[in-house]
């Protein structure tokens, strides 16, 4: 037995010489072809997301995505780490949209399961109060909540003395989005010079609104009026809009909610506030069933547009996606977020066999920080501050159709 | 100016929406005494069954029609399976409206999913007097809105079902020694409440997307127009609803819209305190 | 003991159109019974009404001891020793006898309130203590609702239609219990009825009110030789038209 | 028949001080000891959190249970406490024992002023503004950035010291801390309910308008309730701002009041073991579900219905008059053997 596993350990450290070379990804097929090699402890992975409630349209995409990336390792033949063979074990908790049971639900895998890896919650009052449970247990935390803007610094994400160096945000951050976003809506829209901004008033539209005004004042076009925000879930944005049509602009910058995105979107075509428009998070397909022949409008999804294919990683990741979809496309609503815990797991996987543990979350973190992955969404790399940066799908709506490209910052 | 006027259009438009919300809660609070917090949820289950009627391939006139009849058909139900037995303590009965909200809103969760559901609007022009545009769809839902309102004023100043309830809501127990059938007409008016916020939301569905959660907002909004135009008095909702929408383009549209949903509760409260029957409160319609 | 009494002066109540109370002036002092008929809608109810605090009269003021109290908050009259009672039995149904009492007796803490037992005593509740207020035969109720008047130790207790409701056994007994609370209690009393039986035999002076108008006041005797009093009532006799 | 005309007298009138205590103590001893089954972290987070908000609707159950004025506006006033302890300890000017009191009087202050204004109307109404103010003040700690942190909230990172133990921060010091809390709250309300106070908080309920002619001054009494339930909220608050380590506008407001509404219902608002044990049910009830999330919110939501139409005294009560029932059968048949 002993000398088995001594076996076993030698194996692993070559394994782990070809893995610090290569791809991770290259090594878990690689490995899956080697038979003999012993099976270990499963790894099991975390999630925390909304299952019911009124956050269940971002909970759902959620725990597909990191599912998703699991069967696709065990499909694999797990991930092998020093030569000894671990399936991906998912373990889920439904916080109800609610901080309470988000952070029971973080006791239950930190404590109780002794779960070093956790995926969620995706909204911001539920990941700030997790957060300090997870990293205070040296457990690796990846959600793409907002928030985590302002939690993750330089400092307190420093390896090896940093108090939050195990948390990850899987969102490409401000402003750096929004000046990519800009970019996109000079290429495509005719460089319209006068802006305008409306905005959610909510933890993700606190941050979007200003960086937006920063990147339309970088890029040289001009802001008619400051941003409007508005209180999410609003059904009549008539008023804010003739507010914003008074300063007569080019383009109208439609940010956050995605539930809210496309209605605004129809009331400002219905009262012809711009000559074009700029929405992030409403789908392509719904807006386009929703206000027929529109025109000049460019639509970015966080991140990728339901059923796009503006690369081949894209096309594979819906049609990977689609089997979880089928029996509930009813919970569709803003599943292109799913892309981001499918990217986020995976990479968390690689930077485990590249580390060469399953255990050890600070060289994972170490390895993850500075790692980067090719995923779906294009190369992804982490700044100094935890935060992906990877791409997200832009599509063209003009005479009803959607024309899509996969652009990154 | 063509903005103050775009904006007064747009006041008329909200204000429209509030009627057509408050309309129901006026009568089943205001009548009947029952505090039902699930009144949007009622509304929103209206919506979503308009949509599946639409899948069906029913026109959007009779995907109203339906919304209006199941709505009222589960209204039914509720009244008699929850409200009735309550009727003698209407804080249980709000307590209840609870029970519902979750409960509906999950059964629509299970049913319809947590996506936004939207239909194309019947109606897709938009009209414009220079500057000033509004959709068709708001106007029909506007003047339908008005029609629905009108009927109801008739019905409660003129049928006899309209004296019993305004006799009802003035003092039960003697109504009932008179030997008005209170608990018939209190479920009739429970029911007709239901189905109308099935109706309203069907007509709300064909102006803005909703998902299983969008109730909340809809209560707020129906119960502050309720009340500040007294409860039990829909030509107060009516007023109130102008008002209330006014207030909310012209404030939204020049001081700010963050604030906009406080102005309503603010609305309430001052009413309240001036005139704690609401504008035209005490009397029915 | 200093001589208090409740006056009302000039004091005319209008609602809307129609006048209740029309300039009337009436004493009630602490150590007299005091009775106030007329027929239904003469304006006794509201007459207590406005003693009570529970209404400000439309002209005219109230005084206590000489002091004004129209105006002030129902409590506060109440604290200052004028009690009333309701026509209808009006209890705290889902407490205890003893607790309402317990009550009662706890508002009068300052004046020094008599004891619970002995007011059960001349009550007649004494047996029924532990039971719920709801659980009281009717005549009990309105008993009971004397009795939580007593235990606030009020210098003036106001009875509004103390023998509505009650047959003639229970009146009687509620005419004793007005005379053995005169005879144990330092107090005065005012009442409103319209049963003969029970006004002519307890009360001291008699007032009779017309369509808000004061039209008599004497004693006993006198208000049943007055001539304006029994045209008034020549029309039924005075007992029938009680409650409708 | 006496057992009969004792029965309404038992449920209305709060059972005796001795009976609350007693079932109190045995309540502290049945959770005290939990921590020594073994019972997972889950549960004891749960568990303390659930404390956390049962001493809300401990002070709702004075309002509502005396003195029958239902009000939502607890969760903002629960959202006072919390916000006046994370702005406290980001301007380092409250630690957590200093924040305690603060929160308590500011807390009874604003439910002074909401009352004063709500108080004047009746019944539902007083419900509906009480509703309008949660969600005033949820739309303010929104706006006024400055103060709330706007929508990121305030993170609360300061430890909770305890004077002599020093920094406590193990899941079970917390899970005591919390216990301790809800217990004293239970203890004081009791102590209320069985005062003069909370007779004549039973008095105004049952029939007002005899309440003052008897020389009651009813609106003070309500307002004094409120302004109690209100600084028991706040206290609460800063104890569950230091448990969450942050607050944000959306925890608060309307929709926490709504949810101390329930849990006080769910327990019982007469009964001092009453809102503890709906707060355990309410959170744990969904844990301990086999079915999917969605079936169970859906049971759940009609559980409530049930409890509200065969139950409305809440559960407590409900098994607390079973088992006197089941007492009450056996002893008859006792004395018809001995006879």
């Amino acid at each position: 037995m002993k000398c088995y596993w001594s076996k076993a350990a030698l194996v692993g450290s070559v394994a782990n010489l070809i893995g610090s070379l290569s791809l991770g990804l290259v090594v878990g097929t690689a490995c899956a072809q080697v038979p003999a090699t012993p099976t270990g402890e499963p790894i099991k992975i975390g999630v925390i997301s909304a299952l019911s409630g009124p956050l269940v349209g971002y909970g759902q995409p959620l725990l597909d995505g990191v599912k998703m990336a699991a069967e696709q390792a065990n499909a694999e033949g797990g991930v092998t780490i020093k030569g000894v063979r671990h399936l991906v074990q998912v373990v889920e908790r439904d916080n109800r949209s609610d901080v309470n049971n988000s952070v029971a639900a973080a006791m239950s895998l930190v404590r109780d399961n002794g779960i070093k890896f956790i995926v969620g919650p995706a909204t911001g009052s539920e990941v700030a109060s997790v957060v300090e449970i997870t990293q205070r247990a040296k457990v690796i935390q990846l959600s793409s909540a907002a928030i985590l803007q302002s939690m993750l610094t330089k400092e307190n994400v420093a390896p090896s003395m940093g108090n939050r160096r195990h948390l990850f945000m899987m969102q490409t951050p401000s402003p750096l989005r929004e000046i990519l976003t800009i970019k996109m809506s000079m290429k495509y829209l005719g460089s319209p010079m006068r802006q305008a901004v409306i905005v959610s008033n909510d933890s993700n539209g606190d941050y979007i609104g200003k960086n937006v005004e920063d990147a339309i004042v970088q890029s040289h076009a001009t802001l008619v009026l400051p941003k409007v925000q508005y209180e999410p879930g609003t059904t009549d944005y008539s008023s804010y809009l003739t507010k914003i049509r008074d300063a007569k602009p080019d383009l109208l910058n439609v940010w956050w909610l995605p539930t809210d995105s496309i209605n605004i979107l129809q009331q400002a075509m219905q009262l012809n506030v711009a000559k074009s428009y700029f929405t992030f998070g409403a789908e392509p397909a719904d807006v386009i069933q929703r206000i027929p022949n529109v025109d000049n409008v460019l639509v970015a999804c966080g991140p990728l547009c339901r059923n796009s294919s503006s690369t081949p990683a894209i096309a594979a990741f819906w049609q990977r996606y689609a089997k979880y979809l089928g029996p509930n496309t009813k919970f569709a609503a803003s599943a292109g977020g799913a892309a981001w815990y499918y990217d986020g797991t995976r990479m968390l996987l690689n930077a485990m066999q590249i580390a060469g543990t399953v255990d050890n979350t600070d060289d994972i973190a170490a390895v993850m920080a500075k790692t980067p992955f090719s995923g779906t969404l294009g190369l992804i790399k982490f700044d100094d501050r935890h935060r992906a940066q990877s791409g997200f799908d832009f599509c063209l709506l003009s005479k009803g159709k959607a024309t899509c490209e996969f652009a990154s910052p | 100016m063509e903005t103050l006027l775009q904006q007064v259009v747009n006041g008329l438009s909200i204000a429209s929406v509030f009627g057509l919300l408050a309309v129901g809660i006026t009568l089943v609070f205001g009548l009947t005494g029952i505090v039902n917090f699930a009144h949007g949820e009622f509304l929103v289950q209206g919506g979503l069954v308009a949509t599946s009627a639409i899948a069906l391939g029913l026109p959007f006139p009779i995907a109203c029609l339906v919304a209006f009849i199941v709505e009222g058909a589960i209204g039914w139900c509720v009244e008699r399976a929850v409200f009735r037995p309550l009727a003698a303590q209407p804080v249980l009965g709000f307590i209840a409206s609870l029970g519902l909200i979750i409960a509906m809103q999950h059964i629509a969760l299970k049913i319809w999913g947590s996506n936004q559901i939207a239909i194309d609007a019947p109606l897709k022009q938009v009209l414009a007097i220079g500057d000033v545009r509004i959709s068709a769809m708001r106007i029909a839902v506007t003047v339908i809105t008005i029609i629905v309102m009108t009927v109801l004023l008739v019905l409660l100043s003129r049928s006899r079902w309209g004296r019993a309830l305004r006799a009802i809501a003035i003092d039960r127990e003697t109504a009932a020694a008179m030997g008005v059938p209170v608990q018939a007409y209190v479920s009739a008016t429970f029911v007709i409440g239901s189905a109308l916020a099935g109706l309203g939301g069907a007509l709300l569905l064909s102006l803005f997307p909703m998902s299983p959660f969008s109730g909340g907002v809809y209560t707020i909004n129906g119960f502050a127009v309720a009340i500040v135009g007294g409860l039990g008095s829909v030509s107060g909702a009516l007023i109130a609803a102008v008002i209330l929408g006014m207030v909310e383009a012209i404030a939204s549209g020049y001081v700010s819209p963050v604030w906009s949903s406080a102005y309503a509760f603010g609305a309430m409260i001052i009413v309240l305190l001036l005139r704690p029957s609401g504008l035209k409160g005490g009397g029915i319609a | 003991m200093n001589e208090q009494i409740l006056s009302c002066r000039n004091v005319t109540m209008r609602f809307g159109g129609v006048t209740a109370l029309n300039n009337v002036s009436l004493d009630f002092p602490a150590n007299q019974v005091v009775g106030v008929i007329g027929p239904n809608g003469s304006g006794k109810s509201t007459l207590f009404n406005v003693l009570s605090a529970e209404r400000r009269p439309t002209q005219g003021e109230i005084t206590w001891a000489g002091q004004r109290i129209d105006g002030l908050p129902p409590y506060r009259v109440a604290s200052l020793g004028i009690v009333r009672t309701y026509q209808s039995a009006s209890v705290f149904p889902e407490l205890t006898v003893r607790e309402s009492m317990e009550f009662a007796h706890w508002t009068a803490r300052k004046r020094g309130g008599r004891s619970i037992a002995e007011v059960a005593e001349i009550t007649g509740l004494t047996k029924f203590t532990n039971e719920s207020c709801r659980s009281l035969p009717y005549g009990h109720q309105k008993i009971l609702g004397v009795a939580l008047g007593l235990l606030t130790k009020p210098a003036l207790l106001l009875l509004d239609e103390p023998a509505a409701g009650l047959n003639q056994a229970e009146v009687s007994r509620f005419l004793r219990l007005i005379k053995d609370i005169r005879a144990t209690h330092e107090i005065g009393i005012g009442i409103i009825d319209h049963d003969m039986n029970l006004i002519m035999p307890a009360c001291d002076r008699i007032a009779v009110l017309n369509f808000g108008n004061l039209i008599a006041i004497g004693t006993p005797a006198e208000i049943r030789s007055n001539q304006s009093v029994l045209d008034i009532y020549l029309t039924g006799d005075m007992r029938s038209d009680a409650d409708h | 028949m006496i057992e009969k005309t004792l029965e309404p007298s038992v449920t209305s009138t709060a059972s005796t001080f001795r009976a609350q205590i007693l079932s109190l103590v045995a309540l502290a001893i049945v959770l005290g000891v939990l921590p020594f089954l073994g019972i997972n972290s889950q549960f004891m987070q749960i568990c303390t959190l659930a404390f956390l908000w049962s001493i809300a609707a401990i002070g709702l159950g004075l309002l509502f249970g005396e003195a029958g004025q239902m009000s939502v506006a607890n969760g903002a006033l629960f959202g006072v406490g919390a916000y006046v302890a994370a702005i406290g300890a980001r301007e380092q000017v409250l630690s957590m024992w200093t924040a305690l009191p603060v929160a308590a009087v500011t807390a009874a202050f604003a439910a002074t002023i909401i009352g004063a204004v709500a108080l004047r109307v009746r019944g539902h109404y007083f419900l509906i503004i009480t509703f309008a103010f949660a969600e005033l003040w949820r739309i303010s700690t929104v706006n006024l950035r400055e103060l709330t942190g706007g929508n990121q909230g305030i993170m609360v990172l300061d430890p909770v010291v305890l004077p002599g133990v020093g920094e406590i921060d193990s899941l079970r010091q917390l899970f005591y801390l919390a216990l301790v809390a809800v217990i004293a709250a239970s203890l004081i309300v009791a102590w209320l309910r069985s005062s003069p106070f909370g007779r004549n908080l039973r008095v105004v309920r049952e029939n007002e308008r005899l309440a003052i002619s008897l020389g009651l001054n009813a609106a003070r009494m309500r307002l004094t309730a409120f302004a109690i339930s209100g600084a028991l909220a706040g206290g609460a608050g800063v104890l569950y701002a230091y448990n969450l380590k942050h607050v944000g506008p959306e925890q608060f407001g309307a929709s926490a009041g709504i949810q101390i509404v329930l849990i006080l219902l769910i327990g019982g608002a007469r009964s001092a073991a009453g809102p503890v044990i709906g707060a355990l049910v309410f959170f744990l009830l969904p844990l301990v579900s086999r079915l999917d999330p969605i079936t169970t919110e859906i049971l759940y939501g009609l559980g409530l219905l049930a409890i509200v139409l065969l139950s409305p005294q809440g559960l407590v009560p409900l098994f607390a008059s079973l088992v006197k029932r089941a007492w009450r059968k056996k002893k008859p048949s006792i004395l018809s053997t001995t006879s």
